[in-house]
């Protein structure tokens, strides 16, 4: 049961699950939008559809090699970051094992930021001043989120000694109780900052269509588009699984999980529909202040 | 699946189909119709629907609309805008100035007949037309491109000198560059 | 003629007499003949001090017959014949610089510069190696007359403004040191040290202390102390080049000498010392500081100098063997360092008349030999290894350290900052600005180079391998430390 | 001959060697340095290690060998000194003075091997000071603005170097040796407190030249001012001696009661890597920023040796030694770009990638090590600080470590962006790859860069051995280089570097064959003036480069920390002094009188006070 071809397609399962979760996920995320706004809104599968059509398309210009490169380091980010996040609980579902075992918080936090700055780089080769402009605004905005979200992460570390996933996974399973009870406060921080994460609205100031012409994808068309939203579903998947695995005590199943993930996708879509854009300035003070606290008070909880 | 018009195969098939279902459009919002288009696009008449959704920058967007009346000066912006779009790319003209100047038909500077500069796959007409045409104009190009009959940018490719012979007869410095895929 | 200690005074005062009598009969000659003295005073020292350093005496040479205590006698010790040969070999280095200096200046001006360049080696030397102490203070009289009239050399207003000042001040040190040496005659009945030494035990200590402090302000205003020191930075500004060199190597070591000899061996009193450190180091920061803050090139290595003779106190006044170790080591880095430093200074102001530093800015490009040795020299001061002045730093910092004296170790090395500063602020302007001054430039001559050089190898050499100096110095410490030795050997002689 | 011996003399007789070749034969001069620069790479790697001398200097008894701790600081300083010096020899081509260059460079090079092999602290110092002066001869050598950079590195060098001799002469004094060996006997006898002003003196010695916080105003001048073929070195491996020296103090001289150093040097550190980096974001010249984030850079890797524990040692020191890696390949990057484009000021260079390809693919492995992302080896260093410092229960700790390097990102970004991306403006269309002497040094690096990733083994064993010398025991397991893949944290959780590795290189290669298969050929490449701005043509003169005030709003942001610069305290505390001084020099006013009143007032003062304090 552990040969390569069967690690293979479990990683392959597991992508096209996070890919399809993802996308509907963005489907659901319009709808609701929509009627909040009092319209009917595109199906739930429009985001298939625009990917499709993006792949579809053709690509006949680019402006050098990085432009290759941006999309591929981010959709690799989003694929490995997937890998290492451990899916279901305890033994789960054992094709969406993947690498798990091999990686921890850290590292996954690290290899989150990885496709970022790899788009980044893409979209600085294109030479469009709003790319870079972009770029800027979302780079910025990261150093705001990711400070009460490490914060987060670490007071877990501390209070539970241990750095990985299944470790804290474990740890919810034997004590029968999630750690968004057992360390409040790590919670509100952390979800205060995915937030951030999520780039969705007051923080979609990267992509501000209106301000920067779609910052950093803005000489990004066809394939290129297509890669970087399959990306971005995926890593919507990573992210939330990331913090129902480490806050909500995993899933035992793929329903569980569904469940779990979409009442905290709720969180930062509700919150953006009804929020205007955030100056970036704002965006990053916004995270040093209410979040910055309850991460504070977050590891001190952890520590005594 | 298959008709007797447009036989296609199962890949264009589906194609055809996200591309009519997922319109990336972008307005060229110059002339007076752009006011159409919030009334369009928000609560009332929900053009996104129909998947078809703004787009920031040419290199995204399949659909280009031109809202109204043309300038010599701005239909040197659109050619650009339009050659820098993506294949498969689509024009909608919108309201009757695209057609023949509308109010505008005596003017020196306005163009007359878009057609002549860039492949125009769709005309909405009216002074203004309402969003309801708009959608209709929408619903119009989706059946073409269902049917693969949404050619325009290969009329353009093919004939680019004629194309080019019109619009540099009204634009009298020619900054563009060559169009050439 | 048999080799003596005789001749670090005799021939240098003959010559004096002798130069304008040559000097009628051949104009070069008047300039050869210090040469040649200074040359033979140089080899006297190395055999000299083979001498006493292989058999492990002293030589102590009786003058006119005289024995001890009664009549004038010269000791060559490892510690005064290290000093003469110190201030003799040196003296050979700058008569080398001179030895074209200013050839503009007529020939009768040159004999009397080396008449008085002779008499002030004459002086020097015979301060540090008389016994008797009213000897010494004839030699100190020599000395700081020819001073006075050095500093007014060219004749010029300052010059003659600070040699007025200097010799206000240098007469009150003149006055009480005599005033303390008649107070000590009327107390011991005696002039020959050795021998007041010997009866120093018996003297009513408050007269000890009050002819201690006369003799103690009497040499400090010589060594440069704090309050006392007025006159040094107008001396050392307005004195021809090379007399710079002569003060910082030859005049204020000897004021020191005699400082440390009545200290040391005369009164042999263990609570002057602490006076010392405090005073050293007031000379110091303050000097430095002061230093810090000067427009003018030669004034600044004035107030270095005195800052620098601020270290020799409180070296001295730490008092233990290291420490003087440190101490005479220090009096030898600062008289070929600061030295060099006058040397090639002088040179880099040469036709100014401000003598600013705006002067020297940008001189890197035009006199480059010059400015690299005083950049050398400005980097062994401050004590960078791998030069002279690191040693010498070193060890007063390790003697500091082993009686605990924390605070002097810092306030020594916070001064040391400060000195780099304004080195450095120097070199900068030497190197980095552009040449803004129209002044014209004046190239050294070989001779003046080669001085330069010597001075320059002995600071690098010393530097990269202290031992050879730091034997000597370890003898000349244990011999001025030994107070008992050196009555023996002085009374020794007299009562044979 | 003993082989210590054979190499202070190969590197400093090559040295004057090469100032005399310059002189008289200058086409030699290159081919020698390089040459001497192998041999004494050969000298000093077939050295046994058991190599000592011993010898007695003005009475001091000094002691030269390697420990295994200099050993791993002494690969640094032979691989990136021949490194640096062959880039040199195509980056220098063209100065004058290259005689007095390769000299002093050699100097320093020789003077760290010094540093290195003492084992008495007055070598240590002696070399120590070579090492700043000819460093300072390097960063005085060109460029403007030498007259007030060069200053503020010798005063601060200096009060280093003085805080230090204070240092050693308090050791001395109660201990009577010199010798480290004798000395790591007995400090502990000492007082606590003289041990704890010991140890602060010498931090103050080896932070100046490690850069800490209040004493790094000097480095970014320095660093930038400097040819960048040196500043590879200096940043790279002269540093690296301030981070030797931390080493030695706080394993061998501080003991491990005093728990409270090694936190207020964390914190130190960790100030220094924050506030640094927030300067690296808003520089615009690219040397700049390299300094900047070099000060930051050397923050974490003295966090992880102040951390104390197993893994924050094993993280430092990797992060010492990965420094001098991806740190010099920039250096050398941005001196291409110097060299090739004649400025690196980013606001008026851009687009370099297509006419620099190499020297960009260098810069990008770099950037990514640097930045920490996985799979280089940066990353590995940084996840053995985090672990370490989390493991040790330094929480507040690792979020500023982690502020600093997410802030990273910003600058790693900015440099990439503003030298290599961006508008390909027409000013610099004659911009050429740099020549080969300038590219292999650089890729060479990046080589290591990219492979310490995934076997950190042929590193972390050299550190290993260092650390044992520190009296850590051995933790790694018993395998060959490539076979240790897999770190542990101390509870026991584990990252498996070449899963991570084969991951991601599977991922990406798969998803660029796929973005690229189709019609890679058939795409076209049209210039960056061709972007998308509203319809608008831009023409080839029309500058549409992004670079002034790039991360304005993120300086918003943060501008209380900005407000004011730890120069501007200096500066007023220097004013401050000036003006005291100025006081105190009215002592001497030039009047005769006042002089002759000084000498009677001080007379009458000994008098009266002398019978009552002096006892006589």
């Amino acid at each position: 049961m552990n040969t390569i071809l069967f690690q293979l397609s479990g990683a392959l399962a597991t992508i096209l699950l996070a890919f399809t979760v993802g996308m509907f996920y963005g489907g659901i995320r319009r709808k609701i939008i929509a009627r909040i706004q009092n319209r009917v809104g595109p199906p739930i599968y429009q985001n298939f559809l625009d990917v499709i059509k993006l792949y579809s398309k053709d690509t006949s210009i680019h402006h050098g090699a990085m432009q290759h490169m941006g999309p591929v380091f981010a959709i690799t980010a989003s694929i490995t970051s997937l890998m290492f996040i451990p899916v279901l609980n305890g033994d789960g579902w054992f094709w969406f094992k993947n690498l798990n075992f091999s990686g921890d918080l850290i590292f996954l936090v690290y290899m989150m930021v990885f496709g970022s700055l790899g788009m980044a780089l893409g979209a600085g080769q294109t030479g469009n001043p709003n790319s870079a402009i972009g770029v800027t605004r979302g780079l910025s905005q990261m150093v705001g989120y990711e400070i009460p979200f490490v914060m987060s992460m670490v007071a877990l570390m501390a209070q539970f000694h241990t750095t990985s996933i299944t470790g804290l996974m474990n740890i919810q399973m034997q004590e029968n109780t999630w750690l968004m009870f057992s360390n409040p406060f790590a919670f509100i921080a952390a979800v205060l900052a995915m937030l951030g994460m999520f780039h969705y609205s007051p923080f979609d100031i990267v992509h501000a269509p209106a301000e920067v012409a779609s910052g950093p994808v803005s000489e990004f068309g066809g394939k290129y588009l297509g890669l970087m939203m399959s990306s971005g579903s995926i890593f919507a998947f990573v992210k939330l699984t990331l913090f129902v695995d480490v806050f909500m005590g995993g899933a035992a199943n793929l329903i569980e999980l569904v469940i779990k993930t979409f009442a905290l996708y709720l969180i930062p879509v509700l919150y953006g529909v009804v929020s205007p854009r955030y100056r970036t300035e704002q965006a990053i003070t916004y995270f040093w202040k209410w979040p910055l606290f309850f991460g504070i008070l977050a590891i001190l909880w952890a520590s005594f | 699946m298959y008709n007797d018009n447009n036989a296609q195969t199962i890949v264009e098939y589906i194609k055809n189909f996200t591309r009519k279902n997922s319109l990336f459009m972008l307005a060229y919002g110059t002339g007076c119709g752009a006011i159409e288009l919030p009334a369009t696009l928000t609560s009332r008449y929900d053009a996104e629907r129909l998947g078809v959704r703004g787009a920031a920058t040419p290199r995204q967007a399949d659909l280009l609309l031109i809202t109204g009346y043309l300038s010599t000066k701005t239909l040197k912006r659109v050619i650009r805008v339009y050659e820098q779009m993506q294949d498969p790319k689509y024009v909608i003209g919108f309201g009757s100035c695209t057609i023949n100047g509308g109010m505008y038909w005596d003017s020196y500077n306005t163009i007359k007949l878009l057609d002549k500069y860039i492949p125009v796959d769709v005309y909405i007409n009216g002074c203004m037309p309402r969003p309801e045409s708009v959608i209709a104009g929408f619903k119009e190009l989706q059946r073409l491109i269902a049917e693969g009959k949404a050619d325009g940018a290969t009329k353009y490719k093919e004939n680019l000198d004629w194309y080019r012979e019109n619009q540099k007869k009204v634009l009298k410095n020619w900054p563009l560059v060559e169009y050439n895929w | 003629m048999v080799i003596s200690p005789v001749h670090y005074i005799a021939l240098p005062l003959m010559a004096a007499f002798l130069i304008p009598l040559f000097g009628k009969l051949n104009k070069d000659l008047a300039r050869i003949i210090p040469g040649l003295v200074l040359l033979y005073l140089s080899y006297i020292s190395v055999v000299l001090m083979n001498q006493i350093i292989s058999s492990n005496t002293i030589i102590v040479e009786i003058i006119a017959g005289w024995r001890p205590p009664w009549g004038i006698n010269l000791v060559f010790s490892p510690f005064t014949g290290f000093l003469a040969s110190m201030f003799s070999m040196l003296g050979f280095v700058i008569w080398m610089y001179t030895y074209n200096f200013k050839p503009e200046v007529d020939n009768a001006q040159k004999q009397k510069f080396y008449v008085l360049f002779m008499m002030l080696i004459t002086g020097a030397t015979g301060i540090v190696l008389t016994g008797d102490i009213f000897n010494l203070f004839v030699f100190l009289e020599i000395t700081a007359i020819s001073a006075y009239s050095l500093t007014a050399f060219y004749r010029e207003r300052d010059g003659a403004e600070a040699a007025f000042k200097y010799l206000l001040i240098g007469s009150f040190s003149s006055t009480l040191i005599l005033l303390a040496i008649l107070l000590l005659y009327t107390q011991v009945g005696t002039l020959n040290m050795a021998e007041i030494a010997l009866k120093m035990p018996a003297v009513d200590p408050y007269m000890k202390g009050v002819i201690l402090i006369l003799f103690f302000v009497g040499f400090g205003i010589e060594a440069e102390m704090f309050p006392l020191n007025g006159w040094s930075p107008d001396v050392y500004t307005q004195a021809p080049g090379p007399i710079g060199a002569i003060f910082a190597g030859m005049v204020v070591k000897a004021g020191i000498y005699g400082l440390i000899r009545v200290v040391f061996t005369l009164f042999d009193v263990k609570e002057i010392l602490p006076l010392l450190v405090i005073i050293g180091m007031i000379t110091m920061a303050v000097a430095e500081v002061i230093a810090l803050r000067q427009g003018k090139l030669k004034r600044m290595l004035a107030y270095s100098s005195i800052g620098q003779m601020g270290l020799v106190v409180v070296a001295f006044g730490i008092g233990t063997h290291e420490s003087v170790f440190a101490a005479i080591f220090l009096m030898f880095n600062h008289a070929i360092i600061k030295g060099m430093l006058f040397l090639s200074g002088t040179y880099l102001v040469y036709n100014s008349t401000e003598k600013t530093l705006d002067d020297v800015d940008g001189i890197g490009k035009y006199l480059p030999f010059t400015s690299f040795l005083f950049a050398l020299g400005s980097l062994a001061i401050v004590g960078m290894p791998p030069f002279a002045g690191f040693w010498s730093k070193l060890y007063l910092l390790m003697a500091a350290a082993d009686v605990r004296l924390m605070a002097v170790i810092a306030i020594i090395l916070v001064v040391s900052v400060i000195e780099i500063v304004y080195y450095f602020r120097v070199i900068h302007r030497i190197y980095f600005r552009e040449r803004t001054s129209t002044i014209e430039l004046k190239i050294p001559s070989f001779n003046a180079k080669s001085a330069m050089l010597i001075l320059a190898i002995i600071i690098v050499a010393v530097g990269v391998y202290p031992d050879l100096i730091s034997g000597l110095i370890e003898r000349a410490t244990t011999d001025l430390l030994d107070k008992q030795s050196y009555i023996q050997s002085v009374l020794s002689v007299g009562l044979k | 001959m003993n082989s210590l011996i054979l190499l202070l003399i190969l590197v400093f007789g090559g040295a004057l060697l090469s100032y005399l070749l310059n002189k008289f034969l200058p086409i030699l001069r290159d081919g020698f340095v390089v040459l001497l620069m192998l041999l004494v790479n050969y000298v000093f790697f077939t050295m046994d290690s058991a190599t000592q001398i011993e010898f007695e200097i003005g009475g001091i008894h000094l002691q030269w060998a390697f420990s295994s701790a200099a050993f791993l600081f002494g690969i640094i300083v032979s691989i990136l000194g021949l490194l640096s010096i062959t880039y040199s020899t195509a980056y220098m081509q063209g100065k004058d003075r290259l005689g007095y260059f390769y000299m002093n460079f050699l100097f320093s090079i020789g003077s760290m091997l010094g540093i290195l092999m003492s084992r008495d602290l007055i070598s240590l110092f002696f070399f120590w000071e070579i090492m700043t002066w000819s460093s300072y001869l390097i960063v005085i050598y060109s460029g403007k603005d030498v007259d007030k950079r060069g200053l503020k590195y010798i005063v601060f060098s200096a009060i280093g170097a003085y805080s230090m001799l204070m240092a050693i002469v308090i050791i001395y004094g109660f201990t009577g040796s010199f010798l480290l060996t004798d000395i790591f006997d007995s400090i502990f006898a000492i007082k606590a407190s003289y041990q704890l002003a010991i140890a602060i003196l010498l931090m103050i010695g080896f932070g100046v030249k490690s850069a800490m916080m209040p004493l790094h105003v000097w480095a970014s001048g320095a660093y930038s001012g400097s040819p960048m073929s040196f500043t590879a070195l200096f940043s790279g491996a002269l540093s690296k001696m301030g981070v030797f020296g931390f080493s030695l103090v706080l394993f061998n001289l501080v003991s491990n009661q005093n728990w409270l150093i090694n936190e207020i040097i964390a914190w130190l550190a960790a100030i220094t890597a924050v506030l640094a980096t927030f300067y690296a974001v808003i520089q615009s010249d690219a040397k700049k920023l390299l300094a900047y984030s070099s000060i930051a850079q050397l923050g974490y890797i003295v966090i992880g040796l102040a951390s104390g524990t197993y893994l924050g040692v094993m993280a430092g020191l990797f992060l010492a030694v990965l420094h001098a890696v991806f740190k010099g390949t920039l250096f050398m990057a941005v001196g291409a770009v110097e060299k090739q484009a004649g400025t690196t000021d980013m606001t008026k260079v851009s687009g370099l990638i297509r006419k620099m390809p190499w020297t960009f693919t260098a810069s990008l492995i770099s950037i990514i090590a640097l930045a920490g992302i996985p799979p280089l080896g940066g990353f590995v260093g940084k996840w053995m600080l985090y672990e370490a410092l989390i493991t040790s229960d330094h929480y507040y700790l690792v979020i500023m470590v982690f502020l600093s390097s997410t802030a990273a990102f910003l600058y790693s970004y900015r440099i990439l962006f503003g030298l290599f991306l961006g508008q390909e403006e027409p000013e610099f269309a004659h911009v050429k790859e740099a020549p080969l002497p300038m590219l292999i040094p650089m890729l060479l690096l990046s080589g290591i860069s990219v492979l310490s990733g995934t076997f950190p083994g042929f590193i972390l064993e050299p550190i290993q051995n260092a650390m044992v010398s520190f009296g850590f025991d051995p933790r790694l397991p018993n395998i060959e280089w490539w076979q240790l893949s897999v770190l542990f944290n101390s509870w026991g959780d584990k990252v498996v570097l070449q899963n991570v590795m084969i991951s991601i290189t599977a991922v990406f290669l798969i998803a660029l064959t796929l973005i690229t298969w189709k019609g890679y050929k058939k795409q076209r490449y049209v210039t960056t003036k061709d972007i998308s701005s509203s319809g608008e043509i831009i023409q080839a003169e029309d500058n549409m480069t992004f670079q002034i005030d790039f991360y304005k709003p993120f300086e918003r942001a943060i501008w209380p920390l900005l407000k004011r610069k730890i120069d501007d305290y200096y500066t007023d505390f220097g004013n401050g002094l000036e003006a005291l001084f100025d006081l105190v020099k009215r002592i001497y006013n030039g009047n005769g009188q006042f002089y002759a009143i000084y000498v009677m007032a001080f007379l009458a003062l000994l008098l009266i006070a002398g019978t009552k304090y002096f006892g006589f």
